[in-house]
């Protein structure tokens, strides 16, 4: 048993179990969860009153390696149990681990309700676009014609694009990020940690084995200026190994703009507003048909302030239990109306 | 002043039938009350189409509440009934065929025109053609006497024309000589906010009070004997609304705050109806996105420390079949309610059936054991609902309740407890600050039960998943000998509750003889009904109900032993006879009946005869 | 038996099955049945050539009452069922009729996937916000706060909003539609068949029992002219009861315009175009949070081509098949390599 | 020349075990097809460790591969071995326990240095530090000789020693005295693309299998004597691909369309794989977003006249309950395969187990007779496989075929049939154009049977549903009668697929007695070579091994009333028992395993003695 009683020093490693991580070398599972061992030692979190609910998965063995409390559930359902968790527990913190497959394809229907419940979730999607733990069948976020296991002569399935649907469930909080750029994760997950109500973060993570270098594009240097943007709140949309892209919207319509040739001044730019569902909305689409020479946008691409499931919840338990004068559990066995026999 | 022949009675099937939507329901569960008020037994069994609003005036459109009522041997609605009120032509069409030669009809005179008997499928009116002729036909124009009671009102006349069933409720009273006093306290309380709805209301009951007392073609009144149910204080329960109490009061005796995951579903979504009332308890209710996601959820707050209870019917049960295996491997206390109801599929979901008895005890893949417990009466429920909860928190582990639509709606006088008479529950939950010395996920005290160990405490942080574990430390291991032993222990767990429970008893107390009648569920009634009658007859016939199916009471086979024949009444093709024959290798003859309808007690009767010549 | 020979003069009653309908009296559902049957006659389509699956509702029993063939499935999955059967037969026509719970609550994953896939059918939702058939509880579409039978001191869940899910889901036709305004079905529901690919048109319906006047505001004269809105390809946002008012877009923030004020040119208001998604997310929006001054939109906010998911399926099958020279069962059973034995 | 002993052999166990990246059992299945060419027949138990790389070099990343060899007599993977290779210092670790005394091990001197010696626990180094004695030991640099093979290859280091598997299989194909010729037309295709990994490998197998020739060290070689499987054409085959089989042939043989609904689950995605290359034969594949979907699809896939079928295990097969129950109520042809694996819940997902027998039989809400069919080997899959497809399209109903991770990843040699050999399949659907006088959608043949009727056909237009229906008109109804009857049918339907099966027979001719066997599944190559030790050593054993447990064949109980005892061997905690025990009431005795692993012939071979005396 790990207990966590008076410690001088807390370091990351206090956050580890103290079961041997069984991930393939190289896998980007390793960066994430070192991350989210960091960022909770940063933010000096109390590992009893941390819960971690995964599914099913190479990322849902997540769980494991965790000394925080934590059920590696079942397939599909660990934002479904985490909902219940934060319902019964709404002071706990509670992250949800799960994978494209786990979150995307048989867990949608939590997804996009616990989203527009907008519960008191941290929900972690490690997004390989492949089934690893199966050994690498398409999954919901796999490109078009892609040749697995399961579909040899490619498959005809259209990509879900995870923020839009994201954004589309009434999503209070959107971000993506990448396995390879632990600074940026840290920055993620802690925004993500401050969030109230649901905080849906996209993890580009590299499956090794079973599609390895999906992402390289928004890895390898040479590569990644290019294709990657970094989004921040109230600055323009710039990129390009220097900075020589930016990108500009008129109406609807994104574009880019060679800043070398047309110096245009950078408040003419397209500014990125968290709080824009619209403009959300279009970055989300960046990639994706209609937008493939868009670079892929790292950051938080949308928030807003909303009150939280649990909020609710407490507050209309409070209003009911301030009007209806408490009455005790016998008041409500014998009911309004009673008959007295007397043999 | 007219001279009254009293029929002198020890108890009444009496049945109202009318349209969807002419308050049948409403003035059934009244008249229940009303009986129970007046210290009679009853029980009652309502059927209402599964259309929301078939039809006006058609057969598939008839709402009907049976109800039988007397001294404290009335244990079923009763099979043919004395009095048959009817409000339209449709509602004699369906329900003629099971009353009593000689017996009463009341019938709203207004609901026989052209159009209604058109509807119902009649050529000529048969409160005039004569074909009554062997019945006692009371043929009165409710509808307009309603109407002309409530002239001064101001209410529409539409609205006028819904009082007709306080009418005929205010006359049924007369008729069986009782007093309408709590019918119009429920009047006032429901209608506090509508002056001129509750004094219409009010009219229309004495109205119909007074025309019994007033009509010249009026003249038999019955008179029925109070019932002797001991002395005590009896409230009126519903099986649905006492399952709820059950729970409530579980988790207030336990100190374990109650959430309730559910998604609604036919017989059983009255149970989250009246949790979510109950919010000044603590008690948290959550409608989940579908059945899977209510069981996950309730899984997840049992890991926060929750009683956690999810309540469903056949369909929704099958989707938490994968779920309800995750608590199974967790060793989470989790209770889950199956109204049953007919199957398979969307079945008739209206309808009341016992099939989901197998499904319960193996409808999951791997070996993964559950109690399964089972009320009898709609007041049971409540009894069961706890029992349940202790079970689950007691011994770690997932409880499934089966209750059924005729127990869900079923009414009964309830001599309810005080919370000091009930169990105290010994749950294995672990304070936030309790420590436990080498604790891991899966340390077990005696009884292989695993601590409940919850979010917040320090001293036993962990992880469990739905992967085989190794026994001594709780970590995922596929090692052979691990998940034999883990198995064995899951088995044995459940099996050790056995020793937890009441020993079984006959209800009649009759432990010896010619033929054991073993039941479960809503059957109750009948089958006692049939034993005691045969008893009386002379012949040795027991009745043992069981309300604790899995695991069976320690002493069932030495009971079994003692007679010669046992036979099982189920309401299935067959299900509870299986797992008797299986275990205890004696030929058991089941008794089956799948029509979504109650066993008949002379059905039952025959039966057992047949069996004992 | 209903067989369809020889017809001298088709009608729509010979769409209509011969069971009774078993509706309420004012129920919503009988003009969207009508408009269907005479939509369908109106195309001339053959009723063995249709199927119609629907899952559990009220709204699903609308099965019955079709002579076509057709499926009442359980409830949420009659998008899955349909797919199974566009499989394997894609030359018929599938319709899905779903309530706003089978379709969005418990049916909510297949009708990510299915619109995702773009396979060919036409899912139509009776949104009456509300769970009709099991007597009144909230439904993922019921507005937040509302007191029914499963939340007598009110719902504390934000309500999803259809159609910026199916906007979120990759759909490529989004419609709305109302069943107080025949012609406007019909017309929809028209275009809903000529798409290619997968159809989604929102119903608004009232349910008299349980969610009565619902829509109050879209159906009464004097009010549905100010609070909703006709959208027409090509044609400017235009509303009112005198048309008195436009919406212009000034970036991604619409605004409504009088226009006796302030007169501007049609060309200058926003233009609807089918084909833009940024603009028919927004729209999706109106009378949702932030926009709750908006009108109703309704007809077709979003249409775009792309391959249906059965067109790339017998696609995929041909080239297969060209490219692997036909080999008999028996050489499948034998593989390539055998032992032969002769003792 | 060296002289060397040679070891006659009716059949020999050997194990092949090293790394997950090793390539066991690639190696193991090769020299499994090896000895079919060689006309030995085999079966093997290949074990993996269920996450995707377990550590190199760890215990946990062990990688075996079994496999018996012989004559005609084996019918299991042996319980110990002969022959252990082993690649690393783990390896041995992990399966030196079941190696027989004296018997050889062949190992990798490469895979014991320090490291690997340390990450598998052991103090010093067992190849030097005599630990072995007991055992013929031969300790061959394996990696190094493969890399000296390899020196003119332009390949990587780290790819030339990945070719040490050939080099291994090399040197036992000359151990076994077999020429490897399959193994190189294997290599010539699979790298046909790839010229300088096919030479490598190449290169390796044959200095394995010269280094046999020429070391000193090796001075034995095994003679085993051709399997007598009769004459004919033979191929090696998996259970999971002769599943797929069985579905495209029977879609052929059927004229209908294979569609193939199905969701990735371990260990059932494999027959998956196999499908989706089959689109030249019209199969459509499709991979749904989960389980629920993918049966829901197969049914709309059924009612549009496709074969329709759906695969899993465990978790998968939970999440099609209600749907499972939808095709019991349309009475649509579905065959939903569940490939077994240790549970409850996610369980043990690459262990073997046949634990959800009952959930078979039992597993959904309401009164729900489905039939139930499984395979006893891995060819067997084919024929089940097509037997269900033969029974959903004749009974209109849906079936489970129960398959294990066992028979699933189990090789065997084949004689397999031609398309002309395989029995027809007479299903119900009707063409297009057919016409049926007053066609209703429950119209039903002299066995119950209802019509196949699709879309597109103007003469049988109709609408289908869960909910009760009238059998004479197909529509809704809730009437008691209608419910009863339509429950007799749909149980009476299935009951009468008894009259179209084979009698039960014995595996061993054996028909009285003293003690009768019955298993299913994945057992029966155990279960028969017990009872013919049992025979030979005079004991009257019988072995029944039930194909069809839903129904039963007619014929069974007779069977059993011929011996005095019963004896059910199961990898679960006693499943099928309960079925004897109900159905016949005799007082079968379970054996029972759950260790994700088969029953050792000794534990049952000494159970059964036991029970003899
Ligand atoms: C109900 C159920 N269906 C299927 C599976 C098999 N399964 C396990 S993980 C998985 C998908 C894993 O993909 P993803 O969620 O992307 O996680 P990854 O392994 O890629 O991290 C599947 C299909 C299962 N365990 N349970
Ligand atoms: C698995 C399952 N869960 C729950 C139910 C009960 N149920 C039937 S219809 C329904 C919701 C109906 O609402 P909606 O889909 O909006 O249709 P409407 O009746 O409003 O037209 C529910 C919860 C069911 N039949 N099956
Ligand atoms: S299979 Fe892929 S995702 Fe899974 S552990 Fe290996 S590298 Fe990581
Ligand atoms: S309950 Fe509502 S939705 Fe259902 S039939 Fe009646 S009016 Fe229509
Ligand atoms: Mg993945
Ligand atoms: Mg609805």
């Amino acid at each position: 048993m790990e207990s966590t009683q008076i410690k001088n020093q807390v370091s990351p490693k206090d956050y580890a179990s103290n079961q041997e991580v069984k991930w393939c070398p190289g896998c980007g599972d390793y960066a994430i969860l070192a991350q989210i061992q960091k960022v909770l030692c940063e933010l000096g979190k109390k590992q009893e009153n941390i819960a971690f609910i995964s599914g099913i998965g190479c990322s849902s063995r997540f769980v494991y390696y965790m000394n925080t409390y934590g059920i590696h559930s079942i397939h599909g359902r660990p934002i479904a149990v985490a909902t219940g968790l934060k319902i019964a527990r709404p002071e706990l913190d509670v992250w949800v681990i799960t994978g494209d497959g786990d979150c995307l394809s048989i867990g949608g229907n939590h997804f996009i309700h616990g989203l527009r419940r907008n519960i008191g979730l941290k929900v972690i999607m490690f997004n390989n676009r492949i089934y690893a733990l199966t050994k690498g069948q398409v999954s919901p976020t796999s490109e078009q014609n892609k040749i697995t296991y399961s579909t040899p002569y490619g498959s005809i399935d259209y990509p879900i694009n995870p923020l839009s649907l994201a954004l589309g469930s009434e999503a209070t909080f959107v971000a993506r990020t990448i396995d390879r750029d632990l600074k940026h994760m840290n920055e993620i997950f802690k925004n993500a940690d401050a969030h109230k109500g649901t905080a849906f973060v996209e993890v580009y993570q590299n499956c090794k084995i079973f599609n390895d270098e999906a992402f390289q594009r928004y890895t390898e240097k040479g590569q990644k200026e290019n294709n990657t943007i970094y989004l921040q709140n109230g600055k323009p949309l710039i990129f390009g190994e220097n900075n020589q892209f930016g990108i500009i919207l008129n109406n609807t319509k994104p574009e880019i703009i060679n800043l070398n040739d047309n110096p245009i001044p950078h408040e003419n730019l397209w500014i990125h507003d968290t709080k824009d569902k619209t403009k959300a909305f279009i970055l989300s689409q960046f990639t994706f048909p209609g937008y493939e020479n868009f670079p892929s946008p790292l950051g938080v691409i949308y928030q807003t302030e909303k009150a939280s499931y649990e909020e609710l919840l407490i507050q209309k338990m409070n209003e009911v239990s301030q009007k209806r004068k408490p009455v005790s559990i016998n008041k409500l066995l014998s009911g309004t109306k009673t008959f007295s026999y007397d043999e | 002043m007219k001279t009254i022949e009293k029929i002198q009675k020890k108890s009444v099937v009496i049945k109202f039938a009318g349209d969807s939507g002419d308050g049948m329901q409403l003035i059934g569960y009244q008249f229940t009350y009303n009986s129970a008020y007046n210290k009679n037994k009853s029980l009652n069994f309502p059927e209402f189409p599964s259309e929301i609003r078939a039809p006006r005036g058609t057969v598939a459109g008839v709402s009907s509440f049976q109800l039988q009522f007397g001294d404290e041997n009335v244990l079923t609605p009763g099979d043919e009934y004395d009095v048959l009120v009817v409000m339209n032509a449709a509602a004699l069409k369906v329900s003629l065929k099971n009353l009593k030669e000689n017996g009463v009809i009341i019938a709203n005179e207004n609901g026989f025109d052209l159009k209604n008997l058109k509807l119902a499928g009649y050529e000529s009116n048969p409160l005039e053609d004569g074909s009554l002729e062997n019945f006692q036909l009371f043929s009165v124009p409710i509808e307009e006497l309603t109407i002309e009671a409530l002239k001064d009102s101001p209410l529409s006349k539409q609205d006028k024309e819904r009082c007709k069933n306080m009418f005929t409720l205010g006359f049924v009273c007369w008729l069986f000589n009782r007093t309408p006093d709590n019918i119009v306290e429920f009047i006032n309380s429901t209608f506090s906010k509508k002056p001129e709805i509750r004094d219409a209301n009010l009219k229309a009951l004495m109205a119909g009070y007074n025309y019994g007392e007033t009509s010249e073609s009026i003249l038999i009144q019955y008179e029925v004997p109070p019932a002797k149910l001991g002395k005590g204080t009896f409230r009126g329960i519903m099986g649905n609304h006492a399952m709820a109490l059950g729970l409530v009061t579980a988790s207030q005796k336990a100190n374990l705050p109650l959430v309730y995951c559910s998604y609604p579903i036919t017989p059983a979504t009255d149970i989250l109806k009246y949790l979510s009332t109950y919010l000044n308890f603590g008690v948290k209710t959550f409608q989940a996105e579908d059945e899977i996601a209510a069981m996950c959820a309730a899984i997840g707050a049992s890991y926060g420390g929750a009683l956690a209870v999810t309540g469903t019917s056949g369909p929704g049960m099958a989707l938490k079949t994968e779920s309800l295996n995750l608590a199974v491997m967790l060793e989470l206390p989790v209770v889950l309610i199956n109204v049953q109801r007919g199957g398979p599929s969307t079945g008739l979901p209206t309808k009341m059936e016992q099939s989901d008895l197998l499904f319960a005890m193996y409808g999951r893949p791997g070996d993964s054991p559950v109690p399964v417990l089972a009320p009898s009466t709609p007041s049971d429920c409540f009894y069961i609902a706890f029992e349940a909860c202790k079970i689950a928190t007691s011994f770690m582990t997932p409880v499934i309740v089966l209750s059924d639509s005729y127990l869900a709606n079923g009414a009964e006088g309830w001599k309810f407890p005080k919370l000091e008479e009930l169990p105290e529950i010994k749950h294995k939950q672990l304070s936030s600050s309790q420590k436990i010395d080498n604790y891991y996920s899966y340390l077990r005290d005696e009884n292989m039960v695993r601590w409940w160990a919850i979010p917040g405490n320090p001293f036993t942080i962990h992880r469990i998943g739905g992967l085989e574990k190794n026994p001594e430390t709780g970590n995922v291991s596929y090692f052979p000998e691990d998940h034999q032993r883990m198995t064995e222990i899951r088995k044995k767990k459940i099996q050790n509750i056995a020793k937890q429970i009441p020993l079984q008893t006959t209800e009649n107390n009759i432990n010896e003889g010619d033929v054991l009648l073993i039941g479960w569920g809503s059957t109750y009634g009948v089958i006692e009904t049939v034993a005691r009658d045969l008893n009386e007859k002379g012949y040795k016939v027991g009745h043992v109900h069981l309300r604790y199916i899995h695991p069976f009471p320690s002493n069932l086979q030495d009971i079994i032993k003692k007679f010669r024949k046992v036979i099982i009444p189920e309401l299935n093709t067959g299900q509870l006879v299986k797992l008797i024959r299986d275990q205890f290798l004696v030929d058991a003859i089941p008794f089956n009946k799948v029509q979504g309808i109650p066993i008949k007690h002379q059905e039952l009767l025959n039966f057992v005869l047949t069996q004992l010549k």
